[in-house]
C-alpha cells in the first residue's frame, strides 16, 4: 500500500531557532498515528506546516501523490486533509448545526450560492446531522455554539474537520482540557469516527492513556526532530523517550 | 386669526461658518421686530423659522421641503454656503416658492442656474471682482505692478473669484503675468509652505480668495516671514469681513488692501450708522458683512408684500421684487439699490478700503480706511459674461 | 532648482510636521497604545485652544502659563469625559463600535458647549513676546515661534518613547490594549491607568490646540478638521508607534511642502494619495508593529 | 494554622445564569488545596468570583479575617492573591522579561524576582527576549506561572496548571508545586489530573454543579471511591 | 426550527413592508413622503453597509464613495445627455459602483482591521477631493442641481414607488443573501477567518464579493437619492456621509438584521425634530446618541427582542438576529 503522506526532511526555523529539524515520517491510509513530544518541542508548528499555515524552509511533503510543501491551506483541504485545533477553532456565534453546515457546504462547494437559503439545503444538511449524531452533538444543533461547554466545542471543531471529508484527518491536543471522564469518552468516539469515516489520523496529545489507548503507532518528536518512530509497547519503554517526556510515574 | 408672513430661513449655526448664520439670524430678528412693531406689512405680521443648514446641501434640501410642504412658509430665506443655495434654488424652482439669497455669492446663482424664484440681495463674486479688478487697474497707474499671485481655498467659490478677477483684468485691458496660483484645501490649518513658495515666486501683489477663518491664519502665518512688506495683500471679496479685524486686533497689518460686503464703519450714512448700533445693542457684538443683507431681505419681503396685498400671490410677487429699489445701510448717500429684473440679483455701489488703526469698534483695533468706491451699474456681468455661462 | 528654495521648503514641511504630531501624538497614544478610538480627539484641541484664549487675552496670563493650563485643563476634562462615560462601555462585546459613537456623541456636546461658552466669533491671541519675529538659519527664514514648535515636538516625542517604553507606566499601558482583565489581576488598577491615559492625551490634544492658536483662528468647528490628518499620520506611521507617528507627520508635511511648490494644482490631494501608496506598500503603516503569533 | 483565604456562601451568576451555590470554602496558611470536579463543575468560576473578576452576587470573600469581597481584582491582587487562569493570557506582543516585569506588584517582596524565576524556570531565561505570543502551549503556561509568582503572592490559584504539559513537565510542575509548599506558599489550584492533584495537595474539594460535595484531608480523599465515581468518574 | 426562526424575522418586515407601501395613501402631507424616501433610501444604504460590517467585520469608512458615484452618475447624466437618461443612469451607476469596487476592492483587502478602515477613508476621500476639484466635469461643490426624473417618475407619489419598489428588492435580495450559504460563509469569515481558511473558502475572495455588492447596492442608494433630492451634492462623497451611515448602524444595533434599518428611520427623524425645534441640535443630538450608548447597548432593535425574549421567557427569542447573534 502506497502511503499517503509522505514528510520527508522538512525544516523550520524562527529567527535563528530551529523548530522543525530534518522531520520525516509517512502516514498510510487507514493509520492511527499519535504525536507526542515535550512542549516546545515543534508538534503544532509541524501540524502548521502540513497545513500549509507556515511553509517549510526545506524538505517536501507529499501528499495523495502531490507536493503541497509551499501551497496554500484551502488547496490542501481540497485535496482531503482535514484539521481541528489546538486552541478550538469553531464559528462561536453560528449555531452548532451552521458550523458543520458550513463545512459540507464547502466541501460541495456551494458557498457561492446567494439567493437560496441554507436550509434549504437537503444533502448538505443532511450530512450535517448524521455527523452531529456521530458526534453526539445533535441535541444542541440549534443552540449557538459558544454556549457549548469546552469540551463539546473540541468535538465540534473535530466535526467541522470531519464534513469536509478528509482522508488524512490532523488533532491537535483533542482531549485537553477534559474531564478524565471525557476523556474516556472522546477516545471511544475518536475511534469510532476512525472506523466510521475510514480515516487516516494523526494526533498531538499530552495524555498518555490517550496516546497509547488509541495509536497504532506512535511518533516522538524532540527539539525540533524526530527521536523515534514505533509501536506504542517500543515507545513506552523506550528509555530515551522515558527520560525525554514521559518521565517517572506521579 | 392673525395673518402671517411666513419665512423659513436656513443659516448655518454650528462650525466655522456659524458665525455668519447666526449674526444674519439677529438681523433678520432685529429686522422683523421693527416691521412687525410698525404693524407688519399689508396687514401680515411676519415670522420667521430658524433651521441649521448644517452647510450640507442634501440636509437644506430636505429642510426646505418641509418648510414648504408642513410649514407652509412663503419665502424661502438665507443661506451661506453657495453649495446649499445651489441646491435649495432647485426646491424653490420646483414648488414656486420665492427664495430670498442673503448671502451666497456663487455667480451662477444668477446667471448659469438663474431661476424665476430666485432673488439675491447681497452682491456676488462677480461684482466684488468686477471692483477689485478696477481698483487693481486704477494702482497699477499710480504704482506700477506687473506680477500676481493667487491664493485662495480649492473649491468652486476660490476658483471662481480668480476666474471673474482674470476676466474683469482682461476686459479692462490691464497687463499683467501671472507668477503663481495656490489652492490650499477648505479650512487648511497650516500655510507655511505656502508662504515659503509665495515669497520664493516674488509677485508684487498677492489676491487673496480667503473665507472665513483662513484669512486669519494665513495673515498671522505669513506675519514673521515679512511678507507684508515684500508684496501687496490684496483681497477683495471677504477679506475686509468685521470678524478679521475682531479677530486680530492690533495683530493686523496695516496697508492690506480688502473688500468687503457690507462694512460697519463706511458709508458714514445715518442708515449705517443706525444698523450697525443697532445691531450692537441687539446681540452685545458688530455685525459681521452677512447680517446686512439678511436684514435688508426681510425688508425686501415686507415691501413686496405691501405692493401686492398678500404673501401668497407667487407670480404677483416676483413682478414686485423685480426692478425694487431698496435703501440699504451699504447704499453711499445719493445711491440706491436695486434689483435688477434680468438678472434678479441685487445691484450695489462696492467699495474697497486700505487697513489702519481704528478703535472706535471693539475688539478690532484695526478697520478699514482710505476707500475707493466702484460704480454699481460698473460691476454687473456684461452680456458676453452671461452668454458664455448660460450656453454652458 | 534652487538648492536654497529646497531647502526652505524642507523647513516650510517640517515646521508643519511637527504641528501635526503634536496634534497626533494624543490620538497615537490612546488609538495606538490602550486600544481606545477618541474621535472627539479634535474636540480636545479645540478646547485647548479656547483655554489658551481665554487665558491669554481674558485673563491676561503669560503665554506660556497659559499654554499649561490648556492643556491640563484639556486634560481634566478628558479624565471626566472618560471615567463619567466612556468607562461604563470597556468590556462590551463591538466595544469599538461604541467608542467611536460615544466619543462622535462628545464631539457634539462639545462643539455646542464651546458655542456657549465662547461664542461663535473668531478668537485669537498673539505669539508671546519674543516670538513674534523670525531668525535666519542656514540663510532660511524661519520664524521664532515655529522653532519653538519644532523644539517641543521634539521634546513630546523623546518624552512620549521614553516614557512608553522605558518605564512600568509605559509598559502597564500597553498591556491595557491586549488584556486588561489579566492585568487587574496583577495589582494593576486598569479604570485609573485608562483614565490616566485617557487625560495625558487629551491633554496633548489641548496643548496642541493652545500652541496652534497663536497661528490659527480659533473657531468653532475647528476640531473636526484636525481628526482626519491625525487619524492619517497615526496610520502612517504604524499604530501606537511614536517613532513612527513622528516620521508620518514629517512625510506628510514634507510631501504637503514640495506638493505646494511643484504640483501646486493636486496639492490638496496629496494627503490622501501618499496614505493610499505608503498602505499599499507597508500594509502596516512604516514602522510595523510586533508581528505575533496567534498564541 | 491560621486560615488565609476563606469562601462564605458564595452565589455566582451569568448573566441570568446561576453557576455558584452557597459555596464555602478555606484554606489554611501554608497548605495546598485542589478543586476537583468535571468540567463545566465551576471551578473557574470559583476562581473568578474569589478574584472578583466576577463577583459574587452574594456571600463573602475573606482574606486573613479580613472581608475584601467588594474589592476590585487590583486591590485583592495588592493584599496577596495571585491568579493563574486557565488560558494563560500572557501579553502577546510583550517579550518573556515583560511579562515577568508586569507582575511585580510594587510595595511586595518576597523571594521571588526575575533571577530567581530564571532559576526555576530556566525556559524562560532562555527565551527571555522572545515574544510571549510565540512560545508553545506549555512554555505560555509557565510564563503564566511564573508571572503570578513575580507578584509574591500570599495565596497563589493555579486553575489547571497541568492542562497541555507533556508528562515530564507535569513532572516538574509538581516539583515546583512540592518546592513552593516547602517554602510556606499558599496554594489553591484545580485540576482534571487526578494523580497530579493527589501528589501535591492536602486537601480537596469536590465541585459538582456549582455546589461543594466533597471536602477532606487527602488521604481521606483518596481512600473515599464513592466520591471518585460519582463526581469525577475515574 | 430553521423556519421558525426565519418566520420571526419576516414580521417586522412585512410589517415595515405594509406601512411604506401604504404611506402614500395616509400621509398627511407631501413632506412626509420626503422623509419617507429618504428614510428608505438611507435604510438601503445602511443596510447594505451592515452587510460589510455587521456581517462580515469590514469596518469601510469609505462607503460614500459609492453613493456619491451613484448619485453622480445620475447627476452626470442627467445633466449631460438628459433627463431620458435617468432611468439607464440608476443602473449604470450601479454598474460603475461595481466596477470601481472590483479596482478599489483588492487593494483595501489586502489590509485588515484599522488599517482597512483607514484605506478605504483614503479612497474615498481621495474620490470627493478629484470630484471638487474636477470642475469642469463635475461642477465641483455647487454640486448639480435640475435632476428631475423624468415623464411619470417626475411625480412625487410614483417616484416613491419606483424607490419604494427598488429598495424593497434590494432588501429582498439583502435579506436572501444573509440566510444562504454565501451569508454564512461572510459571518464566519467575521468570526473566524482562519478557521474559513481550511474550509477551502477563500477569505479574500469572499470579502471582496461581498465589498462589490454592497458597494453596487450603496451606489443604487445614492442614484435614487438624486432623485428625491433632484441635486447632488460632494457632501455626499464626504467622509462625514460615511461616518453617519456607521452610526446608523450602530444606534439601530450592528449585530441585527433590521438594526441598520431602525437605524436609518431614528436617524433621519431624529435629526429633523431636533434641527426643526433648536439651533442647538448638536447638543442634543449628542446628549441622545450618549444616552443611547449608555443605556441601550444592543442599539433599538437589539434591545427590543432582548425585551420580547424576556416578556416570552423564552430563549429562542434571543435569535431574532438574523444577520449575526451577537454574543451576550
Ligand atoms: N512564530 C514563531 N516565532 C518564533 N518561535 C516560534 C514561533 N512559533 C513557534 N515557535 C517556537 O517553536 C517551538 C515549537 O512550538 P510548537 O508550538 O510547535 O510546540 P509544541 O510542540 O506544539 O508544544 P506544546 O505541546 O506546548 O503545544 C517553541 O519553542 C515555540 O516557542
Ligand atoms: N461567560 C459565560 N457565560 C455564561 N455561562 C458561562 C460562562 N462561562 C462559563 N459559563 C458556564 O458556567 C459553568 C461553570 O463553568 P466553569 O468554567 O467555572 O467550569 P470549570 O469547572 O472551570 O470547567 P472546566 O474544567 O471546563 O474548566 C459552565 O456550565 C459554563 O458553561
Ligand atoms: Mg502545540
Ligand atoms: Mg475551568
Amino acid at each position: 500500500m502506497e502511503p499517503i503522506l509522505v514528510v520527508d526532511g522538512i525544516e523550520k526555523s524562527f529567527g535563528g531557532l530551529r523548530v522543525t529539524d530534518k522531520v520525516g515520517f509517512d502516514v498510510y491510509p487507514g493509520e492511527l498515528k499519535a504525536i507526542i513530544g515535550p512542549n516546545g518541542a515543534g508538534k503544532t508548528t509541524l501540524f502548521n506546516l502540513l497545513s500549509g499555515h507556515l511553509s517549510p524552509d526545506a524538505g517536501r511533503i507529499r501528499f495523495l501523490g502531490r507536493e503541497i510543501a509551499g501551497m496554500r491551506t484551502q488547496d490542501i483541504v481540497a485535496l482531503g486533509m482535514g484539521r481541528a485545533f489546538q486552541i478550538t477553532s469553531i464559528f462561536q456565534e453560528e449555531t452548532v448545526l451552521d458550523n458543520i453546515r458550513v463545512a459540507c457546504l464547502s466541501k460541495l462547494n456551494q458557498t457561492r450560492i446567494f439567493l437560496r437559503p441554507t436550509r434549504s439545503h437537503k444533502r448538505a444538511t443532511d450530512k450535517t446531522f448524521q455527523i452531529l449524531e456521530s458526534l453526539k452533538l445533535e441535541k444542541f444543533a440549534y443552540r449557538p455554539a459558544f454556549e457549548l461547554a469546552h469540551g463539546d466545542q473540541k468535538l465540534l471543531d473535530i466535526g467541522i474537520a470531519l464534513a469536509l471529508e478528509p482522508k488524512l484527518l490532523l488533532l491537535d491536543e483533542p482531549t485537553s482540557g477534559m474531564s478524565p471522564e471525557e476523556r474516556v469518552l472522546t477516545r471511544e468516539l475518536i475511534r469510532e469516527l476512525w472506523a466510521q469515516f475510514n480515516l487516516a489520523l494523526l494526533f498531538i496529545e499530552h495524555d498518555m492513556d490517550t496516546v497509547f489507548g488509541l495509536a497504532q503507532k506512535v511518533l516522538v518528536l524532540q527539539q525540533g526532530a524526530v527521536l523515534v518512530e514505533g509501536t506504542p509497547e517500543e515507545i513506552q519503554n523506550n528509555p530515551q523517550v522515558v527520560t525525554a517526556y514521559l518521565g517517572e510515574e506521579l | 386669526q392673525e395673518k402671517v408672513i411666513k419665512i423659513g430661513a436656513l443659516y448655518p449655526m454650528t462650525g466655522r461658518a456659524g458665525l455668519y448664520g447666526l449674526d444674519s439670524v439677529a438681523a433678520m430678528e432685529m429686522a422683523i421686530a421693527e416691521i412687525n412693531a410698525k404693524g407688519g406689512a399689508a396687514g401680515y405680521k411676519l415670522d420667521a423659522l430658524y433651521t441649521d443648514s448644517k452647510v450640507k446641501p442634501d440636509y437644506a434640501v430636505h429642510v426646505a421641503k418641509r418648510y414648504i410642504e408642513e410649514d407652509k412658509v412663503n419665502f424661502l430665506f438665507g443661506t451661506v454656503s453657495s453649495g446649499v443655495a445651489l441646491a435649495v434654488t432647485e426646491v424653490s424652482k420646483q414648488y414656486k416658492k420665492i427664495f430670498i439669497g442673503t448671502d451666497a455669492a456663487a455667480t451662477e446663482l444668477t446667471v448659469d442656474n438663474l431661476q424665476p424664484y430666485y432673488f439675491r440681495v447681497s452682491n456676488d463674486t462677480f461684482q466684488s471682482m468686477a471692483a477689485g479688478a478696477l481698483y487693481l487697474k486704477g494702482m497699477q497707474a499710480k504704482k506700477p505692478w506687473k506680477k500676481i499671485a493667487f491664493i485662495g481655498p480649492d473649491y468652486a467659490y476660490g476658483h471662481s473669484q480668480w476666474n471673474e478677477l482674470r476676466y474683469n483684468l482682461d476686459k479692462l485691458g490691464v497687463k499683467y503675468e501671472v507668477v503663481g496660483e495656490h489652492w490650499p484645501k477648505l479650512a487648511q490649518p497650516d500655510y507655511t509652505p505656502f508662504i515659503t513658495t509665495i515669497l520664493n515666486q516674488k509677485p508684487d501683489i498677492l489676491v487673496a480668495g480667503f473665507w472665513g477663518g483662513d484669512t486669519v491664519a494665513f495673515i498671522k502665518q505669513a506675519l514673521p516671514y515679512g511678507l507684508f512688506d515684500k508684496m501687496l495683500y490684496f483681497h477683495p471679496d471677504a477679506g475686509g469681513n468685521y470678524e478679521l479685524m475682531s479677530a486680530m486686533g492690533d495683530e493686523l497689518p496695516n496697508g492690506l488692501i480688502l473688500g468687503a460686503r457690507h462694512y460697519n464703519n463706511w458709508p458714514e450714512t445715518e442708515g449705517n450708522k443706525a444698523f450697525v448700533d443697532d445691531f450692537h445693542k441687539h446681540t452685545g457684538r458688530y455685525p459681521s458683512y452677512c447680517a446686512e443683507a439678511a436684514y435688508e431681505g426681510i425688508y425686501a419681503i415686507a415691501k413686496a408684500v405691501e405692493k401686492v396685498g398678500n404673501p401668497d400671490d407667487t407670480e404677483a410677487l416676483v413682478k414686485a421684487f423685480e426692478g425694487m429699489k431698496l435703501k440699504m445701510p451699504e447704499d453711499p448717500d445719493g445711491f440706491t439699490s436695486y434689483i435688477d429684473p434680468a438678472s434678479h440679483q441685487i445691484v450695489q455701489v462696492q467699495a474697497i478700503g486700505v487697513t489702519e488703526p481704528n478703535d472706535k469698534f471693539p475688539p478690532a483695533k484695526k478697520m478699514l480706511g482710505q476707500w475707493k468706491v466702484f460704480k454699481a451699474e460698473d460691476l454687473m456681468p456684461p452680456k458676453d459674461f452671461i452668454e458664455a455661462h448660460t450656453k454652458k | 532648482m534652487d538648492p536654497q528654495f529646497l531647502l526652505i521648503q524642507a523647513t516650510s514641511g517640517f515646521t508643519m510636521a511637527m504641528i501635526l504630531f503634536l496634534v497626533a501624538s494624543g490620538l497615537t497614544l490612546l488609538f495606538g497604545v490602550v486600544n481606545v478610538f477618541n474621535f472627539a480627539h479634535g474636540s480636545f484641541y479645540m478646547i485647548g485652544a479656547y483655554l489658551a484664549y481665554t487665558c491669554v487675552s481674558v485673563l491676561g496670563f503669560n503665554f506660556w502659563a497659559s499654554l499649561v493650563l490648556a492643556g491640563l485643563g484639556a486634560g481634566v476634562f478628558g479624565m471626566l469625559m472618560e471615567s463619567i462615560f466612556l468607562r461604563r462601555i470597556y468590556g462590551r462585546a463591538e466595544e469599538a463600535g461604541f467608542q467611536i459613537l460615544l466619543t462622535y456623541s462628545f464631539i457634539l456636546i462639545i462643539d455646542d458647549l464651546v458655542k456657549l461658552v465662547w461664542g461663535t466669533e473668531y478668537k485669537s491671541i498673539s505669539r508671546p513676546p519674543g516670538f513674534s519675529g523670525a531668525v535666519e538659519l542656514f540663510g532660511v527664514l524661519v520664524p521664532t515661534y515655529n522653532l519653538a514648535i519644532i523644539a517641543l515636538g521634539l521634546i513630546v516625542a523623546v518624552a512620549a518613547w521614553l516614557l512608553l517604553s522605558r518605564t512600568r507606566a509605559g509598559r502597564i499601558a500597553r498591556a491595557t490594549a491586549i488584556d486588561r482583565e489579566m492585568l487587574s489581576t496583577l495589582g494593576v488598577n486598569v479604570p485609573l491607568t485608562l483614565t490616566v491615559v485617557f487625560g495625558v492625551a487629551t491633554a496633548l490634544g489641548g496643548l496642541a490646540g493652545a500652541l496652534a492658536a497663536p497661528l490659527r483662528s480659533v473657531t468653532p468647528g475647528a476640531g473636526i478638521e484636525v481628526i482626519i490628518d491625525s487619524l492619517i499620520v497615526v496610520v502612517l506611521g504604524g499604530m501606537g508607534n511614536f517613532w513612527g507617528a513622528f516620521l508620518g507627520a514629517i512625510i506628510l508635511g514634507e510631501v504637503n511642502a514640495f506638493a505646494v511648490a511643484f504640483v501646486a494644482d493636486w496639492a490638496s490631494l496629496f494627503s490622501f494619495i501618499v496614505m493610499i501608496v505608503v498602505l499599499i506598500f507597508k500594509p502596516q503603516g512604516l514602522f510595523s508593529p510586533a508581528k505575533v503569533r496567534k498564541a | 494554622m491560621d486560615t488565609i483565604l476563606e469562601a462564605r456562601g458564595l452565589n455566582t451568576y451569568y448573566g441570568r445564569s446561576h453557576i455558584l451555590f452557597d459555596i464555602d470554602l478555606s484554606v489554611e496558611e501554608g497548605e495546598t488545596v485542589c478543586l476537583m470536579g468535571r468540567n463545566g463543575a465551576g471551578k473557574t468560576t470559583t476562581f473568578r468570583s474569589l478574584m472578583g473578576l466576577t463577583p459574587p452576587r452574594n456571600g463573602m470573600v475573606v482574606l486573613r479575617g479580613r472581608d475584601c469581597t467588594k474589592l476590585p481584582p487590583y486591590k485583592k491582587a495588592r493584599i496577596g492573591m495571585g491568579l493563574v487562569p486557565e488560558d494563560r493570557r500572557v501579553f502577546g506582543p510583550f517579550t518573556v522579561r515583560e511579562n515577568l516585569e508586569l507582575g511585580k506588584i510594587p510595595g511586595r517582596n518576597g523571594g521571588w524576582n526575575l533571577e530567581a524565576v530564571y532559576e526555576h524556570f530556566p525556559v524562560l531565561g532562555r527565551f527571555a527576549d522572545r515574544f510571549a505570543g510565540t512560545l508553545s502551549g506549555g512554555e505560555q503556561q509557565m510564563l503564566a506561572i511564573a508571572r503570578a509568582l513575580m507578584g509574591n503572592p500570599d495565596v497563589l490559584m493555579l486553575d489547571e496548571p497541568s492542562e497541555g504539559l507533556s508528562p515530564v513537565i507535569v513532572g516538574t510542575l509538581k516539583e515546583l508545586i512540592l518546592r513552593l509548599k516547602e517554602a510556606k506558599t499558599t496554594i489553591l489550584l484545580s485540576e482534571q489530573n487526578i494523580r497530579f492533584a493527589m501528589a501535591v495537595s492536602n486537601r480537596a474539594v469536590v465541585i459538582d454543579k456549582g455546589h461543594v460535595v466533597y471536602t477532606g484531608g487527602i488521604e481521606e480523599f483518596r481512600a473515599n471511591e464513592s466520591v471518585h465515581k460519582r463526581y469525577l468518574a475515574v | 426550527m430553521d423556519f421558525k426562526r426565519e418566520f420571526k424575522t419576516l414580521v417586522p418586515a412585512l410589517v415595515g413592508f405594509l406601512f411604506f407601501a401604504v404611506l402614500p395613501a395616509v400621509r398627511t402631507s407631501d413632506y412626509q413622503l420626503t422623509i419617507a424616501s429618504n428614510t428608505i433610501i438611507w435604510a438601503l444604504f445602511a443596510m447594505s453597509f451592515n452587510m460589510l460590517f455587521g456581517m462580515t467585520g469590514m469596518l469601510s469608512f469609505g462607503q460614500a464613495l459609492y453613493f456619491g458615484l451613484g448619485g453622480y452618475f445620475v447627476g452626470l447624466l442627467v445633466c449631460h445627455l438628459g433627463a431620458g437618461w435617468f432611468v439607464p443612469a440608476v443602473f449604470l451607476g450601479v454598474l460603475g459602483a461595481g466596477a470601481l469596487s472590483l479596482i478599489v476592492g483588492p487593494m483595501v483587502l489586502r489590509l485588515t482591521g484599522v488599517y482597512f478602515t483607514i484605506l478605504t477613508l483614503a479612497f474615498a476621500q481621495l474620490g470627493w477631493g478629484i470630484v471638487v476639484k474636477w470642475y469642469d466635469f463635475t461642477n465641483g461643490d455647487d454640486g448639480i442641481q435640475g435632476i428631475i426624473p423624468p415623464g411619470v417618475l417626475g411625480n412625487k407619489v410614483t417616484y416613491y414607488y419606483f424607490c419604494f419598489f427598488l429598495v424593497s428588492l434590494s432588501l429582498w435580495l439583502l435579506w436572501r443573501i444573509s440566510l444562504s450559504p454565501f451569508g454564512l460563509i461572510l459571518r464566519c469569515v467575521r468570526q473566524n477567518p482562519d478557521r474559513v481558511r481550511f474550509l477551502g473558502r477563500r477569505v479574500k475572495r469572499n470579502q471582496l464579493r461581498i465589498y462589490v455588492l454592497s458597494s453596487m447596492f450603496t451606489a443604487l442608494a445614492g442614484a435614487l437619492m438624486a432623485g428625491v433630492d433632484n441635486s447632488v451634492s460632494t457632501e455626499m462623497w464626504h467622509w462625514t456621509t460615511s461616518g453617519e451611515v456607521i452610526l446608523m448602524c450602530i444606534l439601530g444595533g450592528i449585530g441585527q438584521f433590521y438594526g441598520p434599518f431602525a437605524g436609518a428611520v431614528l436617524m433621519i427623524l431624529i435629526e429633523d425634530m431636533v434641527g426643526a425645534r433648536t439651533e442647538m441640535w448638536s447638543m442634543v443630538i449628542g446628549i441622545i446618541m450618549l444616552v443611547m450608548v449608555l443605556a441601550f447597548p444592543k442599539g433599538v432593535v437589539g434591545e427590543f427582542a432582548n425585551l420580547a425574549a424576556r416578556l416570552t421567557k423564552k430563549s429562542g427569542g434571543m435569535e431574532v438576529g438574523l444577520g449575526t447573534n451577537t454574543r451576550s
